[in-house]
């Protein structure tokens, strides 16, 4: 299991909890187990969300590699300039 | 729209009264402008530059006669201008960026009527004197007397101003003028003040024309402010005074560019700082 | 090869020199090509209608006068667009206009004429019956339950029941508890503040010229920050196949975010397809103004609890920031990045996306970080100043390091924001006298930085020079990073090297040039062809010699043996492979293709003298240093100047740059007469202090460095003129007339 | 609309070309001429990208109409190097990275030629309001003014 820390009003969606844990080995698997077990994230998820593992921070990359050790936060969709 | 450049002051005169919505062309820095944002839509473009005289500053009767197409940088470059009537030069100097300087005119930027043109004050304070040609002939117009308001001149169909006149330059006299604008450059005066002076032998005033520009819909002949300086040593009593009195004088507005109350502030500022250049050049300081 | 390279003791023989860069000529003589510079044979002129109205319900579009006129081949309204996919709905409507005009300079119609005075005429020939509704455009009033609404049913499900529709978004970010670290605080400070909205300024307006023919084949040559964003914009709007779309980036005069969206380009492709004919836009300043660009407007809360020794026990913040007439603001990013700079045990932020009759934001060089950044080191500095610390040494007291948490979630690798506020300490500025009237203000800065889609191809010529493909318009200098980057890693001279910016025929797709991402991952990826070029080339060396490729290595530019084969042969330098390419295989080539991630954060502190003259209010910058952490420095002549160039824009937001509305909703200020971006005889030289903590996520260590420069100036600015008025300021711009008023006020 | 003929000369060429009455110097040496290093940023005299010198004077071609070049000297960015040989702030101005963009590169360097030509040895105060109508927004100026006072140097121990 992955422990994830949510945003603070991210959490008020999950239930309150700041953090969840997910099955997952990949960001995807991680993606996937998000919305699957906390059905009121989905509509944050799906406006596209970045992840930060390990202080490097992901948008897109399915396939990135998640242990169980990983500091896995979700952050706001960022937007450069 | 079509363009002419006559020769000749009578065939200017021709042109422009010939046709409705015809536009004087001199430095062209305002019209243009006008003319790309469609604020002005001309039947007939009359470019001045190309009349006999138009383009030079001539010594007349111990002052000096400039040209309507004469641009800001060669006044800037004119010796004999800039010993007599530097505050007028400055604030001619002021208009724009460089580039501009290399085509804005005293004439145009009088015509254009803005109650925020820098050299206006400048020429108010100098007692300088426009002109006109037109249909009737020509006649001589103060200055001060030229803006009616915002974007109105006394000018009638057919006339423009050919010439400005700085009159002689009185012993122990200097002129100044100070702009305020938020940059340094590139901005049009959020309050303007042109002042001209002379002292006797003992620093007293003996004669002062204070004008203000921005804060009003035209220049402002501010003539409690000379009196308030008029026979007195300009010391720190005297700069209040004055200051006080241009302030009071003030009326503006509210806009974009500065607030009622800063602008009638910065007035008296600005008229306190000139008038300690005005003094300084007075007595021949280098300044 | 892995990407950890042991950076830190790399000796580095082109990254860190200066070289003339590759389009130095071109933009020096007047032949680099932009937006408005191409022409095409039978070519038509675009213009557009825009409304004159903050928010209007528009009841009726004729143009058939406007079609009537002799010389107009094209008229456009948005119902030749008919529906388009969701995910480019709002930027179709911001295009183009639907039901209703929502800001001042909304695009309404467009027309493709022979000439630009027909297309003028043409203009005013199409009528528009407009239902004026009540506008707002002031953040703080479109919150109020009864402000004029634009959107209904736009409303996220974070927002409180019972706000404004206006309302779209809340979001919190931080962690702690506020309310028990207060309590552990000597003084609590609450302080409002305000930031105008301004504009990216770019001194190109924007231009494209576009074709397109009956088999849904198009052409668009665009000044964009991201051709391929540009071409899978205008592919979703128009229902065009994205491979049938070729989309070239001309040189581009600036963008700062301005240019990561599209405008013009539809509906100039729109035009072109309705008149068969190619047809060219150019945005007029005014345009640009009214109708592109800004940044959000703001207005932000902050609470913050400080120890009288100036560790801070709480930190709050509450955001809200308009972003004109679409969701979308900034916002998010502001409450993230705000106290990034912190190691805090009690952070709290909630931001706010709030909708006004503006033009739509536009993302805007760290978009959203500096207005928060005005704000918190705002407060900070108020509070350190009034316990009578040094404010240098408040923020290093609480300055985040490796291993903080930061206040956005993550905990932090190795970053540089004490190295930063350590360089700044021992700087001679600090502590050079200051005089009468001035003041000297300290703020700090973060940014996240981006990696993102990445496609660079690298090609061997029969001579055994380089060409770099590349896919991100060159706004600054990135074709000299690139061009350093592949020359670095082949071991050969920099002029060996041309890296051009690729159409999107020719490359994969490529994020837009945004979030500082290009030197990292442009530069990464150029690396990686590099090596994978080297591979190649190494390989062919290895047949050549009939030993195994494994025991050849890369060095100087030249394949060598290596291992038990070591000087058994003569190198083989790059000329002498390629020469023979044709018998060893072929053409030798290496691409890489990336979505890059692991952009390194970036941190910086700012310092600045200002005086401000008692009398006027007026603001004038007497010096200024940047200390800033760039990783590794490619050229450090362009990080320099993207130091210089972020912080005199922040100085312009600081100072002067605002835009003004009237009580009508329409912008009063539409040029650069009024809109007042910093001349240069406002400015003193912006001296720069480049710090290097190596990014471990790029192979010689690359940070992004151009968005982080803009987050701190407007709060340094602001710390210094409240120290050199002796009275704080809280509303920006700090204009002649508001600081005199606060003197007056204050005094 | 009859157009008007204009006999002028720019970059030392004789030229010849038509314009409307409305086109200004900037359109002409634009649309008509291809003339396209000359940039047009405001179209009101703001932002200087539009520098060009008219007999030696420097002036924005967008506050000009084309019609006024009757009998004038012209000269733009394109007439700033001697074939391949770049005028000394040309060069400079690439070797000091005095560019980002480039957009308002064209127009800064007329005009920093312009005062060159009139004042070898400007002061760093000079430069700075000479050069305070070429808006540019990318540099922050402090390359711009530092490479104009290297040149100038550089000119004067030339000479």
């Amino acid at each position: 299991m992955v422990k994830v820390l949510l945003w603070g009003s991210l959490a008020d969606l999950a239930g309150g909890a700041r953090e969840v844990e997910v099955e997952a080995d990949t960001l995807r698997a991680l993606l996937d187990g998000l919305a699957r077990d906390h059905p009121g994230l989905r509509s944050e998820l799906s406006r596209g969300i970045s992840v930060s593992i390990d202080g490097r921070i992901y948008n897109d990359s399915w396939f990135t590699p998640i242990t169980p050790e990983s500091e896995v936060v979700l952050l706001k969709r960022l937007q450069g300039g | 729209m079509r363009f002419e450049a006559p020769r000749s002051v009578e065939e200017a005169v021709t042109a422009l009264a010939g046709q409705t919505g015809a536009h004087v062309l001199a430095g062209g820095t305002d019209l243009l402008v006008k003319l790309r944002s469609e604020m002005i839509e001309p039947e007939l473009i009359v470019d001045i530059k190309r009349i006999k005289g138009v383009r030079e500053i001539a010594a007349e009767k111990g002052g000096w006669r400039i040209g309507a197409a004469v641009s800001g940088a060669e006044m800037g470059e004119h010796a004999g201008l800039v010993a007599d009537w530097p505050g007028v030069v400055e604030a001619a100097g002021l208009i724009g960026s460089t580039q501009v300087q290399g085509r804005a005119t005293l004439a145009g930027n009088l015509c254009n009527a803005s109650p925020a043109a820098d050299s206006v004050p400048a020429m108010v304070a100098a007692g300088a004197v426009a002109r006109i040609v037109g249909p009737e002939g020509t006649r001589d117009l103060a200055v001060i007397d030229v803006p009616k308001g915002p974007g109105k001149t006394a000018l009638a169909r057919g006339e423009f101003i050919v010439s400005i006149f700085l009159p002689a330059k009185a012993p122990r006299s200097g002129d100044a003028y100070l702009r305020f604008i938020p940059r340094t450059e590139m901005d049009i005066a959020v309050v303007g003040c042109g002042i001209s002076l002379s002292l006797d032998e003992a620093d007293r005033v003996t004669a002062a024309r204070v004008a203000l520009g921005a804060v009003g819909p035209k220049v402002i002949l501010v003539e409690a402010a000379a009196e308030a300086i008029k026979r007195r040593v300009l010391d720190e009593a005297a700069l209040a005074d004055l200051a006080a009195a241009c302030s009071k004088a003030a009326t503006p507005i509210d806009d974009k560019r500065g607030t009622v109350d800063f602008r009638r502030h910065v007035a008296g500022v600005l008229a306190r700082r000139a008038a300690v250049i005005a003094a300084a050049r007075a007595k021949g300081d280098k300044a | 090869m892995a990407l950890d390279d042991s950076n830190k003791t790399r000796v580095f023989k082109v990254v860190g020199t200066r070289p003339d860069r590759p389009d130095g000529i071109d933009k020096v003589t007047g032949r680099a090509r932009f937006g408005a510079d191409m022409v095409a044979p039978g070519m038509l002129t675009g213009r557009i209608l825009r409304s004159p109205h903050a928010h209007a319900r528009i009841l009726r579009i004729d143009a058939s006068k406007a079609e009537a006129l002799p010389g107009v081949k094209a008229v456009v309204t948005r119902a030749d667009f008919g529906d388009v996919p969701d995910h480019v709905a709002d930027i179709m409507e911001n295009c183009m206009a639907g039901e209703k005009a929502l800001y001042d300079g909304h695009a309404i119609a467009a027309v493709a004429a022979i000439s630009p005075a027909v297309a003028r005429q043409a203009l005013r020939l199409i009528e528009v019956e407009y239902d004026v509704l009540p506008h707002v455009t002031d953040v703080d009033e479109a919150m109020k339950p009864d402000a004029p609404v634009l959107h209904e049913g736009r409303q996220q499900e974070t927002v409180p029941p019972g706000m404004s529709q206006n309302v779209i978004a809340r979001s919190e970010f931080g962690h702690g508890d506020i309310e028990a670290g207060l309590k552990q605080a000597d003084r609590v400070l609450e302080r409002t503040y305000r930031t105008a909205a301004t504009h990216q300024g770019y001194i190109e307006p924007h231009a494209c010229l576009a074709t397109m023919s009956a088999d849904g084949q198009g052409d668009l040559w665009v000044c964009t920050q991201g051709h391929y964003m540009v071409r899978n914009t205008c592919a979703a709007i128009l229902g065009l196949e994205q491979g049938q779309l070729r989309v070239t980036a001309s040189e581009i005069g600036g963008g700062f975010g301005g240019k990561t969206t599209v405008f013009l380009e539809p509906v100039a492709l729109m035009l072109a397809k309705k008149s068969g004919r190619p047809v060219k836009m150019v945005m007029s300043r005014s345009e640009v103004l009214r109708a592109t660009g800004p940044t959000s407007s703001t207005s932000i809360d902050v609470k913050i609890g400080m120890r009288k020794d100036g560790k801070i026990t709480a930190a709050y913040a509450e955001l809200r920031y308009q972003g004109g007439a679409w969701p979308g603001s900034p916002v998010n990013m502001g409450a993230m990045s705000g106290f990034a700079p912190y190691d805090l045990e009690n952070v709290k932020t909630v931001g706010w996306d709030v909708v006004t009759n503006r033009p739509k934001a536009a993302a805007y060089r760290a978009p959203g970080a500096p207005m928060a950044a005005f704000a918190i080191e705002s407060a900070i500095d108020e509070l350190a100043k009034g316990f009578g610390l040094d404010p240098l040494a408040v923020r290093l007291m609480n300055g985040a390091d490796e291993g903080t948490k930061s206040s956005y979630g993550p905990t932090y690798p190795a970053i540089g924001l004490k190295a930063t506020l350590e360089a700044a300490h021992k700087h001679p500025h600090w502590t050079a006298p200051l005089g009468k009237n001035q003041g000297r203000g300290v703020a700090c800065g973060f940014w996240f930085n981006f990696g993102g889609d990445t496609c660079v191809s690298l090609n061997v010529t029969p001579d055994g020079t380089v060409t770099v493909s590349e896919g991100n318009p060159d706004i600054g200098g990135s074709r000299a990073s690139m061009t350093m980057m592949a020359a670095e890693e082949l071991g050969i001279p920099y002029d060996q090297v041309r890296t051009i910016i690729a159409d999107t025929g020719s490359l994969g797709q490529n994020e837009v040039t945004d979030g500082s991402r290009v030197t990292f991952a442009v530069g990464l990826a150029t690396i990686e062809a590099a090596r994978s070029a080297k591979r190649e080339m190494c390989r062919r060396a290895a047949m050549i010699w009939g030993i195994d490729e494994q025991a050849v290595e890369w060095e100087d530019g030249a394949a060598r043996p290596a291992g038990p084969n070591a000087g058994k042969f003569p190198p083989m330098t790059i000329k002498e492979i390629a020469a023979v390419a044709s018998n060893t295989g072929g053409p030798i080539a290496g691409h890489h293709e990336v979505t890059a991630e692991g952009a390194g954060v970036s941190f910086a502190t700012h310092m600045v003298d200002v005086e401000v003259d008692p009398d006027t209010g007026a603001t004038k910058i007497l010096r200024y240093t940047v200390f800033q952490d760039a990783g590794k420095a490619v050229h450090p002549s362009y990080v320099e100047g993207q130091f210089q160039g972020g912080a005199v824009q922040g100085i312009g937001w600081a100072l002067n740059e605002e835009y003004i509305y009237g009580e009508d909703g329409i912008l009063q200020n539409a040029g650069f007469l009024d809109y007042r971006i910093p001349v240069a005889s406002d400015l003193p030289m912006i001296d720069t202090v480049i710090l290097e903590i190596p990014n471990p996520g790029h192979p010689y260590g690359v940070r992004g460095v151009g968005e982080t420069s803009i987050v701190p100036p407007l709060a340094a600015v602001a710390n210094a003129v409240s120290e050199a008025a002796g009275v704080r300021m809280t509303q920006l711009p700090m204009s002649p007339p508001r600081v005199l008023a606060a003197i007056q006020a204050g005094g | 609309m009859s157009r008007i003929h204009v006999t002028t000369t720019i970059n030392g060429d004789a030229t010849e070309f038509l314009c409307e009455a409305e086109a200004t110097l900037l359109d002409v040496l634009r649309d008509e001429l291809g003339l396209t290093g000359t940039k047009e940023g405001c179209g009101t005299g703001d932002c200087g990208a539009c520098s060009v010198t008219v007999d030696g004077r420097l002036v924005c071609s967008c506050l000009m109409l084309g019609a006024e070049a009757e009998g004038r000297e012209i000269t733009t960015i394109e007439g700033m190097a001697t074939g391949e040989r770049l005028h000394p702030l040309q060069k400079k101005f690439i070797e000091m990275a005095a560019l980002q963009c480039g957009i308002c590169t064209p127009g800064i360097l007329v005009a920093a030629k312009s005062l060159l030509e009139r004042n070898p040895d400007p002061s760093e105060e000079e430069v700075r309001y000479w050069l305070a109508g070429n808006l540019c927004r990318c540099t922050g100026y402090d390359k711009i003014i530092r490479a104009v006072m290297e040149t100038a140097a550089d000119m004067r121990r030339a000479s």
